[in-house]
């Protein structure tokens, strides 16, 4: 046996069981258990497109200095998926330990000279204590949870709180719950030495913070972004961004008799959800939908009429792994480009990246003032492990002096006062064209169409005058760059950069710190809008050498940094990882150094 | 077409209706379709129907997709806010728009390809959420747009201007829309504005989705011998099942004293539509009669017009919703968002 | 009166019309007359968005060099519609001439002091001589044909000839398109002094070429490709392309019974088309699909799952003005970078880019074999320029010993002799996995998916397994770059350098002639494939600034050099027209040389 | 679940079939479907009518949308090409497969969602066309695969698993079908075997386009109290029609004696589907009453099961297209292209 060092706070493990075997809440328990002691934690719920019966992994994080990106180096490993054994106890680090039911005999896959193997009648003690199937198949997990309880030194009064909380009211399933943790926990505490080396011990980094999933906190956006009409098409990862709304919204925006102050619109496909997103902003209503890769490949033809009609839309992507249905249930960045540029003929749309919940909320609500400012489509690119994981964030704070950037839009007072009204004619010399809600008034009835017109809003089949348009909105949306939300940056004068976006930004910012450490100074940019802000290029120009770090296969945001700055490719480093999983810093950190070495390399041979 | 003569809608006067307008201001720009194609006459009888309903216009919101068809919300209207969208797909934006503020009047225009083909999804689910508008499907067997191609309601065995006979059973919108639960249905005949207009009333003023096939000939590509959908044969076929009269509600002081005689259906508003019937005792309220009598006579290749259905008690997406009655683009913003504390409070939860 | 310097066979003339009068069989006829009379010749016919009434234009230019490149620049303009008098006369160059119709006084709009106006009473003498409302309009264009004739010299034979051969059997019809010819001749040869200065002499230079136009053209490729199966949905103006793959058909593939060897399949949307593209191929049949830019949108999400799943597909985009419906009469290369990347995800197509009807002809052959052997969708890039104006160009010829290349597909008998068949097994290590079609036999059968699959064709979540397949497919792309259609070249040694795509050809090499006469030499690379083939980087690297030339407003084409060959965007100088109308080398012309200026100001100030 | 114990197919004798195959030979991969879910039985009988007609697996094509329903495909007939596509476009891939190769047999696995929401254009038009396929719809109310949203064909006031009460009318896929001229509709259960084996066996011999709407409750999202596409609901409103029995041509000499009494009807091949009435004298011929009883019994709250109309004498897409006999897959290149020497003439027309 190795000798494991101590480490407390610092470490990772892992679950694996059947999907729909109820492991969810077991799993979010411990998770939320640790986070209540202050430590800083993560978890990635990595399941199947299926909804029962194949693998299912859960993975936590715990790490004391806050770095909860994903890591595949897990300590201890928790076994109960026959299906998976193979693949699972080949992913726990040399010295760490593997738990797995010993109701039957330790099969020979699990077998490890290396690492510590515990064995717990999981089965055999929940079928004795408890009666029907389903109660036992389910209190198996909550065993488990004891049992972890023990090993690592989660705080028991925490944890009996949680579940006191989730099942207070229902006085079996408390009890339940309670004798299947105790008996996790006491058969631990019995045969193991408790704590192992790897345990908790509380900490206060986690006050001000909160543990929330991006699609929750998006929806959350789009109620305080005052968003009334959601129109959708279900697909995962998206669902519950939607779901989310609703609640909310049931919360908070219905009347005593029942009456809704918001419309969700379940449509027949996602060409349908962007057709009443149109129709709605058109309206003048805050309207939205979220969707994943298929539905935007479905909505482009829609975008484009947007775009060039100059309407108001917000569209989330939650991103899933592509091409095609791809992997539904895995993550990835490979819309960027597709998003950026959607639809036929020469258009360009604004994106906006969150990189966790927290920016999911604030960034959906400058979504919304950034279509109604520009008139345009406004995708908010999260992705799967940002919009349905578990993240822990910042409190989500609110400024109640806030109100909506409708952009310009004409009153009915405003249109008597003036000569003429003319939709795409550009007063202001900015490249936005005042518009007015239908129903206003006769003076502001303008005729809106995705076919050729000019600056008057008149039907024109005349090169000159489509080209007028097309030029200006060409302005208008380059105009945005500096408007938008803009990059975070970490300039510490070092010669080399990294650049990504979104979800790898936790990632990145441990490897800054692991490549600190192994004395290579790296600075560090996230974009978190498209078309980029003038600060992206400088960050490029300020850099000897620039490594884009992303999700993707084809370097999508090296080349959109490419086509934007027209910088030479040579510069920009691409370091991508695509199989799935969100982003860990080692990626980084062996994508940064192996690109370091072949220069170390070429010196050496020069000198 | 701009600039060659064209029929005209007639101003015999320059007669205002309630609100102090005259037809003229119902009008919209010139048309561009060929002369004589069934659509502008379709244009002529709406803009006589918005006048004699008394509606603003810019009240009013006109919505089409693609095509000859989809071009006509420009020819009506021109106070009133359009929209002419893309290809098939209006369906879906009427829905968010009419989500969004359900005080306008909508009226969505379409044709047989926009419709039945590309668009024919949107169409069953808008039918399906009874979104309040009047759709009308001004269907004349082929894409007129781009120059002649069969469309899914042309007839089989329908002749194509070369000569071609179309080898696939169309798809009759008024059946799809009442095998789907439409609540209100009706087919007309462009060249029939006496049918046509109160059938458009009607249609506005329902409350729900109002589908209403018109059969409107188009004269360049699908107006000859052998075409099912020609002036001709349309003008022979026609079989009328009622006649239509659609009484607003503030006129209902001047109904005729024997109105208690003729059959009524009285919507939502209290506005009534009268009907008197032609063929035997054909009742328009009732759904399945309607269907088999449909399907009874297109069998001996009849068309059978008028009324066809209507639902007095249609529920659309806003009662099924449960909306606030005020349109939620009006919904201060105030009311939409739950402040600051809330949202410390809210996130209790998260921790 | 500015004297005219007398031009044969190198001159320019439009007629403008109403839509729906019949003025094309006129034009048209005037177009072959002297193409006949040997003279290289262009018309492009611009119409508008509707069916009747609103404006047409049919430009006519005549070039004894062989430049049938749009000009913007008429000698001549016969304007009989009095909606766009204003704009037309505007058009004609000082000197010209403007043939109107004397019937009614001169409009004051016509009046200019610097062109020669003829009158001649073309409705009223149609009038007198014919009865029939239908007859006198269409008559009236044969009418002006017949004055054109006079004032140009046309072979009179030879339109005799014509209109025998298209009335022939009609003999009403005949006589009265001989009379209408008559009167005008007859008419501007008693008034004018017959020809102008502008005027047609007899060559020999159309011997050995056709006029025919690309949609036409590209029907011929299908079906000597030997596409059996063809899905579409009507859109301008793809419309005439499976219009001409069906009458080739009736032609070349019915038995005499009246069965048929093909099925095109009129589609309910482009979905449905791309989706029966996708379904044909899967079982083996060479399939296609004409459309435009909105249909490529449509059929997004379909595209990558071809990609993805390998399935060929050959798509026409014969593009139009966009975005959304944008003026779907006017020409335009907006949907480069939409085909190049479409869908979500990680993607990247095989586009081939034909310039002008006889390679529509050519590539189009060659994009099935690409789609075959390649296993993944093919856009051939057209546009409307291309598509529906006759061109110019060598007669198409064909060997018959071409037989197509179908690609690694097992039959039977090689499954018979192998162990076990996997469908994305690389096995020749070319990135090219052997497929097989559906009822070959039971060892063939495998399962066809656009979700998550391994190399042996297996439904996979798993990372590893995903990456290796996508990389693969990535490798396999890539690799057609040699294979597809080669760029052409005109390498001269010079600094400078041309680089543009489809239709601009014509227009370029009038360029390099007329920057030629300027001193300014210039060598010339036409793409003709993406991915980019390696001598377009070398063409790049040789040169010291290039010029990008294409028909879009984002300079897409030199985008895509720019992310495929990482060139810096400074070296790609870009020059774009995009207002609806061919490119004309004047575009070219004064886009090098306006970019020039500021170099040699540039040297100027720092010697 | 591939891991968790679930019924299984039974096979109670590997008992071989005509052409010398097991039933296991037509089985597929293991299910990852929940325990207990209607698609699974839905697969048991297909593999079971696959085996009974004695048709070669290899030579048959198996596609399929998305959804829980569309991964049905994976789990029979392993030996067959089997097609997962995108969502709701499924019908336009066999129809473009259908057109290439008519020589196989085609049978499609849809859901609800896929079918009558994202794919109700797709599936409207292939009606139309009467692509030679078997089309299973299998019908559980909701989205099994995106967790347990309402479908189109879920039941107004139905209610979700949350709750929550469905506020729209339903598409009834059956009567869709019919409406839009579909030549052979049947709905079933997937919990009835015995009804459904003989149903996907006429079906897959029926030349045309052949519907099948069977309920097959989502166990997981919409097998609750309050759900009427429960298992529980289902069995409680089933009203069978008729009874139906399916004769493969070459057995037809082994027909009982008195089957002269029993109501046929005879497909293109030879081949005979018997039906035995159990609704006083429904007739699966006669479409207009098979509407009209339908509407009725819906109306009722039941759900009418069992061969709901065939037309015998039915038009597929080659018949209509005049295709060659032989798949044009096997065309030989030679026969489809013209020649140089031809090329050459055809170019005087361009001249
Ligand atoms: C996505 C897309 N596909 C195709 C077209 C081309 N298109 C324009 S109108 C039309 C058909 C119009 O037919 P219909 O709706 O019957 O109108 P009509 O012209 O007959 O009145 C088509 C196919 C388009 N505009 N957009
Ligand atoms: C374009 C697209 N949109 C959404 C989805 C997500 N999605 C997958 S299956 C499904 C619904 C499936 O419902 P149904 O067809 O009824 O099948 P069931 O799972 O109920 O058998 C949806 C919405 C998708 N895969 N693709
Ligand atoms: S082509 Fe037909 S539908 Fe279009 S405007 Fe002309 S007559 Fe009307
Ligand atoms: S979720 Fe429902 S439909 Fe899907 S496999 Fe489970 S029971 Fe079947
Ligand atoms: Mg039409
Ligand atoms: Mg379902």
């Amino acid at each position: 046996m190795i000798n494991f060092p101590e480490r407390v706070n610092a470490f990772a493990f892992k679950i694996a069981t059947p999907n729909g075997s109820g492991s969810a809440s077991a799993n979010g328990l411990i998770m939320q258990a640790i986070f209540r002691m202050g430590i800083p934690v993560s978890g990635k719920n990595v399941f199947p497109s299926n909804i029962q019966g194949l693998p299912t992994w859960y993975e936590i994080r715990v790490n004391k200095d806050g770095h909860t990106a994903r890591t595949p180096d897990f300590d201890l490993f928790v076994a109960l998926n026959p299906a998976t054994y193979k693949k699972d106890v080949a992913e726990v680090r040399s010295g760490g330990w593997l738990l797995y039911d010993s109701t039957w005999p330790l099969a020979a896959e699990l077998m490890r000279e290396d690492v510590t193997i515990l064995g717990i009648p999981l089965a055999h003690m929940v079928n004795e204590a408890f009666a029907g199937g389903r109660e036992r198949i389910l209190m198996k997990n909550i065993a488990y949870a004891g049992a972890l309880a023990a090993l690592l030194d989660l705080d028991m009064e925490i944890i009996a709180e949680l579940i006191k909380a989730t099942y207070g009211r229902k006085a079996a399933l408390l009890a339940s719950n309670e004798k299947a943790l105790a008996l996790g926990f006491d058969y631990a505490k019995k045969h193991f030495s408790c704590p192992l080396p790897i345990r908790l011990a509380k900490m206060d980094k986690t006050a001000g913070h909160i543990l929330i999933d991006g699609n929750t906190a998006a929806a959350l956006g789009c109620v305080y972004a005052g968003a009334t009409v959601g129109a959708w098409y279900p697909i995962t990862p998206a669902t519950s961004l939607m779901e989310g709304f609703k609640s909310f919204c049931q919360q908070f925006r219905e009347n005593p008799d029942g009456t809704k102050r918001y419309a969700i619109l379940q449509a027949e496909d996602e060409l349908s959800a962007i057709g009443m997103v149109i129709g709605a902003s058109w309206m003048g209503a805050r309207s939205f939908t979220p969707t994943s890769g298929p539905g935007i490949s479905l909505m482009s033809e829609f975008i484009g009429l947007a775009y060039y009609a100059e309407i108001p839309a917000v569209i989330f992507d939650v991103q899933r792994t592509g091409p095609s249905t791809g992997m539904p249930t895995r993550t990835q960045q490979g819309d960027l480009m597709l998003c950026a540029y959607a639809s036929h003929g020469d258009t360009k749309h604004l994106v906006i990246f969150p990189a966790n919940p927290e920016e999911c909320f604030h960034l959906a609500v400058q979504a919304f003032d950034a279509a109604d400012r520009f008139q345009t489509p406004v995708f908010v690119l999260s992705d799967l492990d940002i919009g349905m994981n578990d993240w822990m964030v910042k409190e989500l704070t609110w400024d109640d002096a806030y109100r909506p950037d409708r952009g310009k839009v004409f009153t009915a007072a405003e249109l008597d006062k003036m000569q003429a009204f003319h939709r795409y004619l550009d007063v202001d010399g900015d490249g936005i064209a005042a518009r007015t809600l239908p129903g206003t008034s006769a003076k502001g009835a303008y005729f809106t169409r995705g076919s050729g017109h000019n600056k008057l809003g008149g039907y024109t089949e005349d090169g000159g005058e489509y080209v007028e348009v097309v030029d200006r909105i060409a302005r208008k949306i380059n105009s945005a760059a500096e408007a938008l939300p803009q990059p975070v940056i970490i300039g510490k004068g070092h010669k080399l950069g990294i650049i990504t976006v979104g979800s790898n930004d936790g990632a990145c910012r441990e490897a800054l710190e692991d490549l600190g450490r192994q004395g290579i100074g790296v600075d560090y940019l996230r974009v978190r809008a498209f078309p980029f802000a003038k600060s992206v290029r400088d960050f490029i120009d300020a850099h000897d050498s620039v490594f884009i770090v992303e999700s993707n296969r084809d370097g999508q945001l090296r080349t959109m940094i490419q086509i934007e700055t027209g910088i030479p490719v040579e510069k920009l480093k691409s370091i991508r990882y695509y199989g799935g999983f969100p982003m860990s810093s080692h990626h980084i950190v062996s994508g940064v150094t192996a690109h370091l070495k072949p220069q170390v390399v070429a010196r050496e041979a020069q000198s | 077409m701009t600039y060659i003569a064209k029929p005209k809608v007639h101003h015999p006067s320059l007669q205002k209706n309630a609100i102090g307008l005259t037809r003229r201001d119902y009008e919209g720009a010139m048309s561009t379709l060929c002369a004589g194609c069934g659509h502008d006459s379709v244009t002529g009888a709406l803009i006589h129907a918005f006048w004699e309903l008394d509606l603003e216009p810019h009240r009013v919101a006109k919505l089409s997709g693609i095509g000859c068809s989809s071009k006509t919300p420009t020819y009506f209207l021109k106070n009133a806010h359009g929209f002419n969208s893309v290809h098939g797909r209006m369906p879906s934006i009427a829905t968010g728009a009419n989500a969004a503020n359900q005080d306008l009047t909508y009226i969505g225009i379409s044709g047989d390809g926009d419709s039945l083909s590309i668009g024919l999804g949107q169409l069953c689910h808008i039918i399906r959420r009874n979104v309040n508008m009047l759709y009308v499907l001004e269907n004349n067997g082929v894409y007129g747009l781009t120059k002649g191609q069969f469309s899914a309601s042309a007839d089989r065995g329908s002749l194509a201007k070369r000569g071609e006979a179309n080898p696939f059973e169309a798809i009759d919108g008024a059946m799809l829309a009442l095998t789907l639960g439409a609540t209100f249905v009706a087919r007309s005949f462009s060249g029939d504005k006496e049918q046509l207009v109160p059938i458009l009333k009607a249609g506005l003023k329902h409350k729900g989705f109002a589908f209403v096939d018109v059969i409107s000939p188009c004269v360049t590509f699908n107006d000859h011998d052998g075409s099912t959908k020609s002036y001709a044969h349309t003008r022979e076929h026609l079989h009328e099942v009622d006649d239509v009269d659609f009484v607003p509600l503030r006129k209902e002081i001047s109904l005729p004293a024997d109105a208690g005689s003729t059959p009524e259906v009285r919507l939502h508003d209290g506005s009534v539509i009268r009907f008197r019937r032609i063929d035997g005792n054909y009742d328009p309220t009732d759904k399945d009669r309607a269907y088999s009598y449909l399907r009874e006579r297109a069998k001996s290749g009849e068309v059978v017009t008028g009324l066809l259905y209507v639902s007095p008690d249609s529920l659309d997406l806003h009662d099924n919703n449960k909306t606030v009655k005020k349109p939620l683009t009006e919904v201060p913003y105030e009311e939409l968002v739950p402040g600051a504390a809330t949202l410390a409070k809210l996130q209790k939860r998260y921790r």
